[in-house]
């Protein structure tokens, strides 16, 4: 029912952990589930050096926010704001149909993220 | 289940080798219809009619209280709807419980469609139906009372004997879902005073595609679909003669070493249950109080997600799963765990595992040994701890 | 079937070495419910999905359009029940014919006792349906045609590309079993042109218990029974992998042969016919005019009672039947043969002799051999002449 | 489905064909089916000294024709009137359900023929 990159993602999922003092930082709780994303982030010349992030959820939601950390890193703000759920899902090889919602969690921490870095700037 | 430890035996089991062998001759060298006049027809109906005698006596039924089915889906609704159909003119309401197989719930919320009335008893944290509140719910028209004998995702035992009493002393008839308990404690419809009874081969190491159920004698029961005249024409379609001697021959193997079996499944989930309450912090055995089936064990992980520990189980070779089989990968929380009141976290974290007759020891230190690394290793994700 | 000559194959088909083959891995070794998420479900699912590619590739349809079912009667009735009650805003016509296997009957039967009105289109000598007849019993609350693509009694093929082009230009939705003419000639939904079609797999070789249903995309159908998601909740229930892959081989490899053995059948078929009109007297082919499926010979004896008949042939080794395998013992006469308008003596005195895969040259002299006997024999009795 | 004396009496039908000069004969016609018994009697001292038939029918019409005509032969003609399809059903190890109705021909046209052969005399 997985995909092989989900299934890895799931395994060894990347990034994982969090960011002693980060630049912007953002918890997500499912409305349906008791699944949550913490996600960190350090910026570094307007880019997303660092993501970092902890996840209580099922495989879906562990690989997604894995992917999410490695889609991101590296992309300018806007850039990582434009990330969408759709594009997680599609790196990830595609989500059986009922897990399409578990990916939304960790794009928006991204976006959480960001506007708290964003909003922190004086 | 071929270099794989497999702890799913509520979802389906694997086909034993005595039940194939008995099957084998009816693939094809007696292969007729056993309603064909010739001796190819009659030599099938003989092994049809033998099923059915030796299906009776492990339930304490007689031959034409047993009728052939394709499974327990089948079987629940043709009792459920059967039933109501044939008393609709002596009532439209009918008690069953929150935490039915989804055979029996979506069976009912269709009846409400079509203006039926429908109770739905609530369960204790343990998982019982409260005898009180059945006796509350029975009303002058109520026509049937469908309750489970044993619960597939934790294994919780209902006093079925008490419920079907109350029943009938209000007139009512009482069927049970006995699928899950069929083989794994003795099932016997005198005992347990039931007019309909629903069980599945493919759960006691039969054949998929091949149920029965029991219709006590003088039971009014309606037809859910038409054709030829088998089963007393209540089920009608050729019968699966390979399927049924399948069926039969793996209840009388199961009966048989009940006593063994039972005893040993509950010292191994025991132990399961046990070392998994010493050695892993923050869990919670769901339904632990008996009377519960000896092999299954529902336990719930705080801050785990049941799916990925299902997944993480399974990369190493593992199978359980997080509730019925019919709800994977839907992702909804158990509706059977929700009805015992459960928190979230525990709701999110419960996995079943479920033995079998080919269980052993060193499956369960398997099991110990990977869910000792597995979750504290997703907590570690969730938690950073 | 070991030591008889089995001429019986419009009842049932004896499992075919390679079905079998494909099957056993699916027994024990890769048994999981195909519904569970780990390794042991997922395997289960990807042979479900591979058959219902199968399958949808055989009858030129999409696997989504494949749902498989327990049978014959039970695609019959969810396709008529199912389609019926999703239309019951529409209309509450439905149009059949009177030589349908009681699979459909029974079921119309029972709609017209819910208020639904049906019509039995007659049909000619030859067991056709008239198409200016279907056309004038088309009305603008006609929701279901349910015609059968070939006779399980006689053999006899339908127009059914062109019955489904008039229900359509009425836009009416058009079912056909396809019961028996699968395997015997090409059966491809969209030359068929029909909407849904039902199959069962013991009568192309495969194993019983096991059907299936196409449902053409976008087509309105609303289960019969409720419980789990299988078969998008149209047809729940552990699906019974042995089964359907066992299905799926035997469909695969009938096609795969079907040009060589409907002309070897039809050879076979049309022997055996010559040499009963040339070499016993008084004899009547049932619907022997094209089309017509090559394994089936419906022949009539006068001053011969059809069972008997069968009985004679069956002590000496000989399966044949009278009629269908469902109304065997019922002692009624065949309403197919009752419908193409047979006089009393030809009712009386009909057997079906139905050949199959396995069936020799030999089997075919021996059952010429057997009626050069018993024929006289009986009608001596009868007459004393 | 059928017992080894039906499958034995329907095999080899005991007093088949018929007699030349009849004391009694009679025809039943199934109101159902097609089937028909011809009957014959041969009376002698009161009693049925012959009996035979001629039988169009069913398995079971034709060993109940057979088996009526081995329990007849010898009784006096009011104990062969009291002979019931029930008892022919009987001496034949049973009969399936729906078989019954084909037993009743023979003992009627037994019947028939004993009332025939009553008519007959002077
Ligand atoms: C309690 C219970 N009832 C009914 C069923 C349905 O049986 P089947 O899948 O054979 O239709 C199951 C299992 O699937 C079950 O566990
Ligand atoms: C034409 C036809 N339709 C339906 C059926 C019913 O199929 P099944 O016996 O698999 O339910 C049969 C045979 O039994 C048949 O010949």
């Amino acid at each position: 029912m997985y995909s092989a990159a989900v299934r890895d993602h799931f395994a060894n999922p990347r990034n994982t952990g969090s960011i002693e003092q980060p630049d912007g930082q953002a918890r997500v709780d499912s409305p349906v589930h008791n699944d949550r994303v913490d996600l960190m982030i350090r910026v570094q010349d307007g880019r997303l050096a660092e993501i970092k992030y902890r996840v209580l959820g099922c495989v879906a939601a562990i690989a997604s926010s894995s992917m999410t950390s490695v889609l991101a890193t590296g992309l300018t703000l806007d850039e990582a704001l434009a990330l969408t759920p759709e594009q997680v899902a599609e790196a990830l090889g595609g989500l059986p149909e009922g897990k399409l919602a578990c990916s939304v969690l960790a794009p928006e921490a991204l976006r959480l993220a960001i506007a708290d870095y964003r909003a922190r700037q004086p | 289940m071929c270099d794989r430890i497999y702890l799913d035996h509520s979802a389906t089991t694997p086909l034993r080798p005595e039940a194939l062998e008995a099957m084998l001759p009816y693939f094809a060298d007696i292969a007729g219809n056993s309603s064909s006049l010739h001796a190819d027809g009659q030599r099938a109906k003989q092994a049809l009619d033998a099923a059915r005698e030796s299906v009776a006596e492990a339930l304490g039924a007689t031959p034409r209280e047993i009728l052939f089915t394709g499974g327990g889906t089948e079987g629940d609704n043709l009792a459920i709807l059967g039933v109501t159909e044939a008393l609709k003119q002596r009532g439209h309401h009918i008690i069953t419980s929150a935490i039915e197989h989804p055979a029996v719930l979506r069976t009912c919320e269709w009846l409400e469609t079509r203006g039926l009335e429908v109770t739905y008893l609530p369960v204790d944290a343990d998982g019982i139906v409260d005898l009180a509140t059945l006796r509350a719910s029975l009303r002058p028209d109520t026509v049937l009372v469908s309750i489970m004998l044993a619960n597939n995702e934790v294994g919780a035992v209902q006093p079925m004997a008490k419920i079907a009493d109350l029943a009938h002393q209000h007139g009512v008839l009482v069927h049970t879902d006995a699928v899950q308990a069929m083989g794994k404690m003795p099932v016997n419809v005198d005992h347990l005073g039931v007019d309909l009874l629903t069980l599945t081969a493919h759960k006691f190491c039969g054949p998929k595609g091949c149920g029965a159920l029991f219709v006590r004698k003088g039971t009014p029961l309606e037809p859910i679909t038409y054709g030829g005249h088998q089963e007393r024409s209540l089920r009608p379609g050729t019968q699966n003669i390979p399927g049924i001697v399948g069926l039969a021959t793996a209840l009388r193997l199961a009966i048989n070493e009940l006593p063994a079996q039972s005893t040993r499944l509950a010292a191994l989930r025991d132990r399961l249950q046990a070392t998994i309450l010493t050695s892993i912090p923050h869990v919670k055995v769901n339904c632990a109080a008996p009377p519960r089936l000896p092999n299954i064990l529902n336990v719930s992980f705080a801050e785990v997600d049941g799916e990925a520990l299902l997944m993480a189980l399974d990369m190493r070779g593992i199978s359980v799963s997080t509730g019925s089989a019919c709800a994977a990968g839907a992702n909804e929380p158990s509706h059977v765990l929700e009805a015992l009141g459960l928190a979230p976290e525990w709701l999110q974290g419960a996995i079943r595992i479920s033995l079998g007759r080919t269980t052993t020891n060193e499956d369960i230190d398997d099991v110990l040994a990977a869910l000792q690394q597995d979750v504290p290793r997703l907590r570690a994700l969730a938690t950073g701890a």
